[in-house]
């Protein structure tokens, strides 16, 4: 049964210097609140792992907690860059960020792999492309019975994985619905999870469309309304594109920032 | 009504779907007219988004690949990894359409970086995304992107995506791919584009088609939707 | 776009002599009457494909439709035998039947990787059973990570695949829920597909745990009021577990059962 | 009250399931034995099974594994691939609780046929269903099979699922394998059963514990239970 914890302690349980961290939520769900509360308790040499790192990664990373950023997109939906994901690229800054990059269908399927319990995953993928060139996990792969040669992707299996969902029960069982992204697989490809939620309920009502993660493959759950802004969260809030408008011009100069960090 | 190149390349994208059934749509301009056809020449078009919504019909303008009104009024909702696995990577959607930062003669698309360091680019782009495996995947791809020499490159600089085959949609005309060696042409212009400014908005030497077809200007209904459309996002 | 058709046209049309079909449904919406006009139209030489052939394989068996069998459980379920299977298997009556056999996990994987345009699929499976001695789709793969052996199984792509669902729309698309199987995966690694429904309605109501198979993914529809009988089709009937036990007589000699035939 | 040796083989299964989070449940003498578990010591055992259901409360024993009630009752509901792939596979489910037609000293078990040719055999039985990658992947698996020489033979016809480690609990009383070499050694009876029954039960030469538990008869309320579970189907 998942354990009911505040925020400040699932993380402080949960995640530790040098993990390797999935916080999932494609777009949807994204656990933001939980990734400022990994930046205010100050982790260090994370490897993050994430499909579309968006704002939470660029805060991340411009705070100095990653190491290594494991992704497959990383902009601001709709708006443009990431910058704090940039200047460490292009800059080194706040410190040099090793980057080991697939596309989505790569990425997606190594969380399967994870969840699977499988070492690996085979996907029709990358043909032609250079991602092979500068990425070590893309390898080659024979079908024994056709021969035809595919792609094989290593299963993720990070330390801990961090989502946003809407709501869990007493026991620690956790629904979420409208776009699910790869939170299933996140959490059951993962050691350890952490679950932030918009409220714990009595009874999870059936849902069209609803993800159930019973509570037995949960770690910890935190109650933390609006825990997924500027994300949203499908039934309770909207997306504030606003917000991700905004990131732009907060996140393009260190000093920018660097106050908005201040405040956090 | 008098339009600019970028609804007329909106429209001509938006056209190229008729017929189809179904389009695994990228984000930005490939969406916009994505979601243009589906209020013009094709309703029943399916569109599925990579954040897991098959049959979509958003009433206003998606931001984001993921918007939640993308999962409201989709027929399904499935995970990303089916989206990939089951819908993209058996080659049972029709059209995929994408864009591009850079692009060459051959189609070969960058969204990675720009730049010859791959460790320390000048410029870091958003990545690969889904584009890799819809680019090859889909029945058909169509590119829409404006067409400018810093796009359209004698070399990209990384090659994220290969759209061999593609068909590319501008702000100025359409390209073809020559079918025996794969080289984009320029097939058709829009109205008031003449070749030259085609082959100077090229950072390749540009072929061009032995007919240039062109393009019929949009339609009044055609022009309102796409404002109406962009009005309300 | 699906079209709607009878069940007797959807069968003529898209089930061939020779063909490998797969009528799927996991105890749950077994498409029964799919299988009797299959076997009314007195079709022959079927690879037949199913992970539990449950009653309406021993009924395709016993009058001849089925050259070979690629299954994982067959069964009575809860009852005990398929004694036409038995009958075929263990006496070539009315005619010998190919057996390639799999484990659950296995046919499974089988019918992912025909979704999924994969020819093969990739599990921990069969370690130290002699299926493999028997069964030539079985074949070890090998990580290009980690150097773990693995099994490799191939794609699943039956010519056609027959599934019984709640209801569908006038557009064809499917809506089906409950214990959902591997429905899905069955019509989706198919080249052509019937499903069969209690109802066609006006608008697809969304319905929590609903698998929903678009139009576009849907060769035909047929709309058969009790398709599933005797097995069951949530919110609309139950199981008949009398008639799964009345099987068993019937079944049980080549008399009763060709009495059975007979009136089909 | 008296009870009847399947009684006692059911209680004495049920018992074994204290203490564990999950159960992957095969059809039969498991399902009703994993039932009963959940009406008494373990209200919170999650019982898993193989037709994609997940913390299943059946009302009344189902028949087969993919009853109506099933789904009904679950926590969640999940497509077979599902079930195998992410529930099953990674060794996620505590407990994996299965029966057999022939079961040998080292747990091998057979499902599949009797006799020696597999293309015609004897008796053709189901196969393997879920079984082999049940005992694979289980942390712990439990068999639950009635004691008797046709069943517990020297050699299994053929080995279907591999269950080596395994605990078996019989009509008999309980075998558990040597630490050592894996064979499965008497280490428990139940009330009434004495060594020699057990031995005349069993078609290899049975080994015997140094000492030989005695399991505590069924309880007023555990047979209360399980009769009810048995007459509500």
């Amino acid at each position: 049964m998942a354990e009911l914890v505040s925020l400040a302690d699932g993380i402080a349980t949960l995640v530790g210097d040098g993990d390797t961290v999935a916080l999932e939520g494609f777009t949807h769900l994204i656990p933001m609140a939980a990734g400022h509360e990994i930046i205010r308790q100050g982790r260090r040499d994370l490897t993050l792992v994430r499909m579309t790192p968006d704002l939470v990664y660029d805060q991340l990373i411009g705070a100095g907690c990653a190491r290594k950023l494991v992704f497959s997109w990383g902009g601001n939906p709709g708006v443009g860059s990431l910058h704090r994901l940039r200047d460490a690229v292009e800059h080194d800054w706040p410190r040099p960020l090793e980057l080991e990059e697939h596309s989505h269908a790569g990425m997606a399927n190594r969380y399967v792999a994870g969840a699977s319990g499988l070492p690996f995953a085979v996907l029709r993928g990358y043909r032609g492309t250079d991602l092979a060139k500068h990425t070590a996990t893309i390898a080659p792969v024979t079908c024994p019975f056709t021969g035809e040669v595919l792609t094989a992707v290593p299963a993720l299996r990070p330390d801990v994985a961090v989502i946003h969902a809407q709501r869990a029960d007493a026991r620690g069982n956790v629904q979420l619905w409208g776009i699910t992204g790869v939170q299933k697989e996140a959490v059951l490809a993962a050691r350890r999870s952490l679950v932030t939620v918009e409220e714990v309920v009595d009874r999870l009502d059936p849902r069209p469309g609803a993800t159930v993660l019973p509570g037995w493959v949960v770690t910890a759950v935190a109650v933390v309304p609006g825990g997924a802004r500027p994300s949203y969260a499908q039934g309770y809030y909207d997306r504030d594109n606003g917000y991700y408008r905004d990131w732009d011009s907060i996140s393009r100069d260190r000093a920018s920032f660097t106050a908005w960090l201040g405040e956090l | 009504m008098r339009w600019t190149a970028d609804e007329m390349m909106t429209v001509a994208a938006a056209r190229a779907l008729v017929g189809r059934t179904s389009c695994f749509v990228g984000i930005g301009l490939p969406s916009t007219a994505a979601n243009l056809a589906k209020r013009t020449a094709c309703p029943d078009l399916a569109l599925i988004y990579e954040s897991g919504t098959i049959g979509a019909r958003p009433t206003r303008l998606p931001l984001s690949i993921g918007d939640g009104e993308l999962a409201e009024t989709a027929d399904a909702v499935v995970s990303v990894p089916e989206v990939f696995n089951y819908w993209l990577q058996p080659g049972r959607v029709d059209v995929g359409f994408l864009s591009a930062a850079q692009l060459d003669r051959y189609a070969r698309i960058n969204t990675t970086l720009i730049g010859p360091d791959y460790r320390h680019p000048k410029v870091r782009l958003p990545g690969a995304g889904g584009a890799p495996e819809i680019a090859a995947s889909c029945r058909e791809v169509i590119l829409v992107v404006r067409q400018n020499p810093r796009t359209f490159v004698d070399r990209v600089d990384f090659v994220t995506s290969v759209a061999a085959g593609a068909w590319v949609i501008t702000d100025l005309g359409e390209l073809a791919p020559d079918p025996d060696t794969g080289e984009l042409v320029l097939t058709r212009l829009h109205p008031g584009v003449c070749v030259p400014d085609a082959r100077a908005a090229t950072g390749w030497d540009l072929r061009v088609a032995a007919t240039v077809a062109r393009t019929e200007p949009p339609t009044g209904t055609e022009l309102s939707a796409l404002r109406e459309l962009l009005a309300a996002s």
